[in-house]
């Protein structure tokens, strides 16, 4: 699976994006965030306020409980600040 | 509609001379430019961007404003990476056969952009660095459009 | 505040260079142009003019914008004399720190500009000429702006 | 006093300005224009319909009853159409 990190989000895991092996009990993006944050801090302290992180599935803004699958391209980033 | 999301930057004139290639010139234009804010300290704008995923929010924004009033072409141009004060950011090009449905469209295009596309900013000062936090304002903005 | 009423054309551009030798960019610019409508058998747009009173009307207008909106530069230039369709007639450019003001200021400019400056328009088809009429929808949009 | 014409009160009077005598009894906007009309058809027709004309004392726009004198440079035209 590809991961991809933007702005602080990318800052703080030291990556912009990632291939994965996603594990089989790792279902939704919550599964996902849990899973990268016991692999080391960098990604627990990028996870840890839930209210300051949002993702995409394929391009796509997503919700906390919505379903990953392998040949998905997951997403983590801030809130948006364009225009 | 045409849609760019690039690191270059853009010269309005050009971007007209364009849409009127396509189709004979409108009555009524409305444009909107963002730029860089000058100010004290500030030595960059750093912006980060996700190309594939900003193209189709913006996508869902003109369809959306599309839907709303009586438009003849949109083009936008948002720049992302390294820009100095006072260099250009963004672009909307809003064409009409009234200047009611441009101006208001371009606006409504506007607020969503600042909201909901995949760019983020990080401004670089003299002293320090500081990513852009997303206004309460921008949010509440955006949702008064939701409300009409 | 930046007024002109001549008969030359305009580049959009040019007017943002000279906005900006002024004074530093600022971040939000809103620009209208409103061009000579492409329409079956319409040859040419004749706008005649009073100059003088023109220019003081346009004055009181942009006066007015400044009072409601926060505004760092306006920028108005209107033509007259004989237009091909597709030309160029108006260009209001409005500059702020934010872009609520710019939009709003350089919208009420425009539906002011349509009912209140000395301006008329006479559209000369293949098979007639024709003085255009002032509009019922020129007039309400303008005072929507005095209910507020 | 200088009188200034525009748009189709231009065409229909044939002159785009012209320098008159303004004679003592004519005070008002509306005294000129009566007395216009009795001069010729142009004028007459013009000024017909008061609806349809607008005019300006020293380039601001006035009222029918509004004063003007003899150094006034006073204009007629139909409402305005431009942007």
């Amino acid at each position: 699976m590809k991961l991809k990190y933007f702005a602080w989000v990318a800052e703080i895991i030291e990556k912009r994006e990632e291939e994965i092996e996603l594990p089989d009990h790792v279902k939704t993006i919550d599964d996902l965030m849990n899973w990268l944050s016991d692999k080391n801090d960098g990604y627990r302290i990028a996870f840890n306020d839930k209210k300051k992180i949002k993702y995409a599935i394929n391009q796509t803004l997503s919700k906390e409980y919505d379903s990953i699958s392998r040949n998905d391209e997951v997403a983590f980033f801030p809130p948006m600040t364009g225009g | 509609m045409h849609i760019e999301v690039k690191e270059d930057d853009f010269i309005i004139e050009n971007e007209i001379v364009a849409i009127e290639n396509i189709k004979d010139p409108d009555a009524a234009i409305s444009i909107f430019v963002g730029k860089v804010r000058k100010e004290k300290k500030l030595i960059k704008l750093f912006i980060d961007c996700y190309p594939e995923m900003a193209e189709n929010e913006i996508q869902k924004i003109v369809q959306n404003a599309s839907n709303r009033w009586k438009l003849n072409q949109v083009r936008i141009i948002h720049r992302y990476g390294s820009l100095d004060p006072g260099e250009n950011i963004v672009l909307v090009i809003t064409t009409s056969d009234h200047r009611g449905d441009c101006y208001s469209a371009n606006q409504f295009i506007m607020d969503f952009l600042k909201s909901e596309a995949a760019f983020w900013k990080k401004e670089i000062f003299l002293d320090k660095t500081k990513w852009v936090e997303q206004k309460v304002t921008d949010i509440s903005t955006m949702k008064d459009w939701q409300e009409d």
